[in-house]
């Protein structure tokens, strides 16, 4: 488990943070958001070719990391997620320069080598599959993983598969469904649906007949829950609660998180401040402002410290050398010419 | 003088207005963007679809077979690999009832690499189109192609899918090579058909007096006639494959561009002429090489025209790797450039029998 | 509609037949039970490469070939069948020579020429969509003939799909569920589960998390039943029910019918006679009987009729011509070389 | 003495019991039945799946990135065209990643006519498989080479993709080509492998003991020597192609019969061996004939071995129409079958260049 996994571990299910707690979880929703602030602008000013991000799931996603069962294997857990999940990366100690490094394609970029867009994570080390741009296709692969883990082979880790809402009209979606909770057959498995009310331009509003999507999983018998995804106190217990039935039952749990699109889309809609939206960020400033864990001047040179520190970090890998036209053939097999059975 | 996707969104709106199309759909189809390349903004029939592939070649199937008019959009061919299937039924479905039910419908999705667009952005899928039997498969490399194809499309009783080269879209038209009925003027076609940033609650468009035009499906266009080498393309690599057949004109090698427009059925008299007058051949696409469609165009060319070649076909396509990688270099690497192209014409040019 | 079902209209829902309406649905059970026979006897005979059908099925696909609004275009019922839909067709007024022409893949198989396996129906002049081999692609393909069918358009008539209990593990069930319950985009179509608890050797147990696949379409806010598909005036009861919903208010309906499957899933795996089923035409015999509607030996003269006229059928059709090798190339397009524009 | 199935259903067993194989799986794979061709009878870590090939393959990955040695079936290669995303992640990420995630799983289906399956349970897949990087496809024409391609794929830590030759799965193999540690007498093992018919709940198979044998990937077999002619071909096309050639034998022609195995990577070495003795080559494979894989063949051996041709190379593959009919005489009419192969032979042999 990470550090700040032990940090948090003692907090009650849907109680308040302690202060070191809530200074934790500020500086990481902080730390995430001011990434994405900054592969924004490196994408306005030409350093990257497209954006994509979580600015608005911050208060889940952070949570979701802290909460992770972080190691590589059957006994960790894995984190099959959505392109908007820089909050869990960093709440589990990625280094932030690694997603400037994708951002740019440059040769160093540890996630896919410059091939892939920014947020498209991949770490074996930490059970991170790696983010694969056709939606939903996630939860179909995650049965697998959580299959591996099922009750009676003695694996201590879960399988956790995150998407967005309106990829939840894809079939994949109730193959997660189907297969994980096959009666005798349940698969260990967290389902978590960010519902940030839009794919893209299309509303979530005239595209689904149920309320909350988490009401498909109710047929299934799956235990189901809808938690504001935009109060990251309220999502560290659903989170908790939801892990702590897995983890025992090892079977299934449907989780919605109800979160906002603080960027739009990505770059190709412009990336720009939306209006009428949650920013949770800003929700738990004046949270930790009124209970007077934190002060708005403390809030501002956190902010500073850390916007120097990200664009320090940006021009590093400025300079930093693209990947050579010849690696194209790097990785297409593990062997070059692989012949069965030279084992 | 327009783009391609501005020609597109005009032939959609011919076929709603004249040719009984009832449906245009696809995720982010309708309002309020009108598709992610703008190609469906201000249509009367576009509509916004779940995020369900397999459900939106469903629907223009069914939709196909209750008789109405459906244009379907995949946002990009990258995500019409879960519905190869319906694909097959689409195609199949006439033939498996003895004749009974056709099923005409149109699908457009956008193809191929050169917005450094990564691995899911890049595909191209004339390979995978050619594979799937009863479909017609057209591609413009213009916009008055993309108009008069689309159109003929619509028209068909057939399925017909409508690859359009994403590289493409956005270029605008030669003037004179223009779309019937559409003004002249760049800017005024802007501001009668494009809709505005921001709020477009209140906008609709002012359609030109569009006329139609029937690009037939089946013919290939000479982009450039020339008798030294024969270049077989489409799409994106033809306005490639003129830069390097003008480049090449000044070192004295003469080059025959053939447009292919439709891949299936395609335009095999256009070839075989072709062939005979210039005895050399390079077929270019940006799909991955191995099992690639132009190789069933050197197999066929080979078979039947072997002692006309004064040279082996060559072909030059996507390399074959699992992906389109984002970096510039990863990207240039694994598509044919113009260097590459004019490289291969001219190596076919020199080769001495 | 059909002559069949001007003679049924006037049964009230949930109700008894009466004499001759029990006559007729009797008629066109054991018609279909022994047309199914025949079919197996021809297979077995080596007239045939593959025999799949419907055997089971007849006490509810008859009453849904009764209801079936017949006739082509939107102002019918678009019906997309699954391969055991034997007793539907001859509700509807097929000729039963017809399905012993595609069993022997004579030229004359008026479904099919000759191409596909037998119960791969497929009609146009009754709105009968070709029966496809690949499981619950129909279930996608419906949501099209009933977007035509919608509120507003004035279409008098409604899609019906129907497929087995296994295949609704397949993206494609959800599919249908997600289009046809958008709201104020809901979609006049009767979704029909036949559930004979088995996948050819894999039983229902096991492999969902549910006791009835109906409880699948809860959550989309579509009204369920579960019907005795063995029991035929139940069957026609709970479809007129729902046909009159879909008919009228143009949403959709999920119906699960729990059928039997008395000659195992095909000739593939033998085409035996099952045991531990319930037989629906036996026991609607013995309700007949115990009416006084019918006696045994009026049965047993009837089934010797019936029987006697498909021998003859099929020693007709034994005679018929083979699809020439040539014609694979009919009907490849609409037109051998159609070129745009030209109409 | 075994079938190709058997042969099958023992690599799997060694797969199991030697090699880590956790997970077989499949549509009607576990028991009581044990696939709808027996390859999976009396299987320890067979299981039944829902009917569900996205799930199916969605599975397999997941197993595979868990360190798992998963082997999943579709039941026919015809269900796998809803997959084709997914075999193509399966395909691609260990590239996407840069390297840091490889996906050890074999997916195993039955493929190609023969069995007058009609249109669902005809297709064939090598020219669908060979299009997606990534992935090693393989294909067996003998029960032997089945066991040993078999085991080489699940040793491999990359996907492979098991193609199974429908038509031959019950056919018997020659005495001498069999499984090391296999009974010769096909009675014996039928006794002790086969489960019986009826009630299966008592029965447990009673297995040989089994050697290890790996089949290379990526290497060829002369099925047959020859001067002539070179046959390129693989699956139920090389069994049809000896026959052909043994009649032609007696007429002169000296067939070269190459069984490729291995259709990605694919053994060139042995292809240029062939063609530089033969100078004439024909490509037989069952796949629609627009853009197939022995075009791809045809492709490079033109590019790479023009001035050793003494004639156009040929391709004899499935006509490319959108199903293969259930009648005999239509299927016959749209797949190779052994006159048309013998042809074809022939007539490259008799051709003057
Ligand atoms: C299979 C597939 N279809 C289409 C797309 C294009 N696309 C990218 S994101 C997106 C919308 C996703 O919406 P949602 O699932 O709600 O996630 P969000 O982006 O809102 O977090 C679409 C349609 C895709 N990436 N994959
Ligand atoms: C997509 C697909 N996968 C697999 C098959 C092979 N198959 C044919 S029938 C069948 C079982 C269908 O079970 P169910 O849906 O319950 O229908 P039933 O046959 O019991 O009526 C399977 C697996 C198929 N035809 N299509
Ligand atoms: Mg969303
Ligand atoms: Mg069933």
């Amino acid at each position: 488990m990470s550090l700040s996994s032990a940090v948090l571990t003692s907090v009650p299910p849907a109680g308040r943070f302690s202060a070191e707690q809530s200074l934790k979880v500020y500086d990481l929703m902080l730390r995430t958001r001011l990434l994405e602030e900054r592969l924004i602008a490196m994408y306005k000013q030409g350093d990257g070719y497209f954006w994509i991000g979580g600015p608005g799931e911050e208060a889940f996603n952070v949570p979701l990391g802290i909460l992770a069962n972080k190691g590589e294997g059957v006994d960790h857990d894995y984190l099959h997620l959505h392109y908007r999940s820089s909050g869990t990366l960093l709440a589990m100690g990625a280094d932030p320069v690694d997603s400037l490094r994708q951002m740019k394609n440059v040769a160093s970029d540890p996630y896919s080598k410059g091939r892939n867009f920014a947020g498209h994570f991949s770490k074996r080390a930490w059970n991170i599959v790696p983010v694969s741009s056709p939606i939903e296709v996630q939860f179909s692969i995650a049965i697998g993983t959580a299959r591996a883990q099922r009750a009676g082979t003695g694996a201590k880790g879960i399988t956790i598969v995150q998407g967005g809402d309106a990829g939840t009209a894809e079939g994949d979606f109730a193959t997660a469904l189907v297969w994980s909770s096959r009666k005798g057959n349940e698969l260990p498995m967290l389902m978590i649906v960010t519902n940030n009310r839009f794919g893209i331009s299309t509303p979530f509003a005239g595209q689904h007949g149920y309320e909350q999507v988490s009401d498909r999983g109710k047929a299934f018998g799956m235990p189901t829950a809808v938690v504001d995804g935009n109060d990251p106190e309220a999502s560290y217990a659903a989170l908790a609660k939801a892990l702590e039935y897995v983890r025992t039952e090892r079977k299934p749990y449907l989780l919605e998180a109800m979160v906002s699109r603080l960027r739009g889309h990505s770059s190709a809609s412009g990336a720009n401040v939306a209006k009428n939206e949650v920013d949770c960020l800003e929700r738990f400033e004046h949270t930790l402002e009124s209970r007077a864990v934190m002060t708005r001047a403390q809030m501002e040179s956190r902010r500073a410290a850390i916007t120097a520190e990200l664009l320090e970090a940006s021009r590093h890998v400025r300079d930093e050398a693209p990947p050579a036209p010849g690696t194209i053939w790097d990785y297409v097999f593990t062997d070059k010419n692989h012949v069965g059975g030279e084992r | 003088m327009s783009t391609m996707i501005q020609a597109i969104r005009m032939a959609l709106h011919v076929g709603e207005t004249k040719l009984g199309v009832t449906d245009i759909f696809g995720e982010d189809v309708g309002p309020p963007l009108g598709g992610v390349f703008t190609g469906t903004q201000g249509l009367k029939t576009a509509w916004n679809t779940p995020l369900d592939e397999r459900g939106i070649i469903g629907m223009a199937i069914g939709l196909a077979l209750a008789g109405q008019k459906p244009v379907a959009e995949i946002q990009f061919c990258d995500y019409a690999f879960n519905t190869i299937d319906l694909l097959k039924i689409a195609g199949n479905t006439y033939w498996s009832s003895g004749g009974d039910w056709n099923v005409p419908l149109v699908v457009m999705t956008p193809v191929g690499a050169g917005i450094r667009g990564s691995i899911y952005h890049s595909h191209s899928f004339d390979a995978m189109a050619t594979r799937i039997p009863g479909w017609k498969i057209v591609m413009p490399s213009t916009p008055r192609d993309a108009y008069g194809l689309l159109l003929s499309a619509i028209a068909d009783p057939n399925p017909v899918m409508f690859l359009m080269p994403k590289a493409l879209l956005r270029v605008k038209d030669k003037v004179g090579d223009d779309i019937p009925g559409a003004p002249n003027d760049d800017r005024v076609l802007a501001s009668m058909i494009d809709a505005p940033l921001g709020d477009r609650t209140q906008w609709t468009p002012n359609w030109p007096p569009l006329e139609e035009l029937y690009i037939p499906i089946g013919k290939a266009r000479i982009a450039r006639e020339g008798t030294s080498v024969t270049v077989l393309t489409y799409g994106r690599n033809v306005p490639m494959s003129l830069v390097a057949a003008e480049e090449l004109a000044a070192e004295g090698i003469d080059t025959e561009v053939i447009d292919l427009r439709s891949l299936h059925p395609y335009d095999w008299d256009a070839i075989v002429a072709s062939v005979r007058k210039t005895n050399r051949v390079l077929c270019v696409n940006e799909d991955t090489e191995i099992t690639n469609f132009g190789e069933h165009l050197i197999r066929r060319i080979v078979e039947e025209l072997f002692y006309e070649l004064h040279a082996p076909p060559k072909l030059l396509a996507g390399v074959h790797i699992p992906g389109i990688g984002l970096a510039d270099n990863l990207e240039m690497a694994s598509v044919p450039q113009t260097a590459g192209i004019k490289a291969a014409i001219a190596e076919l040019a020199a080769h001495q029998p």
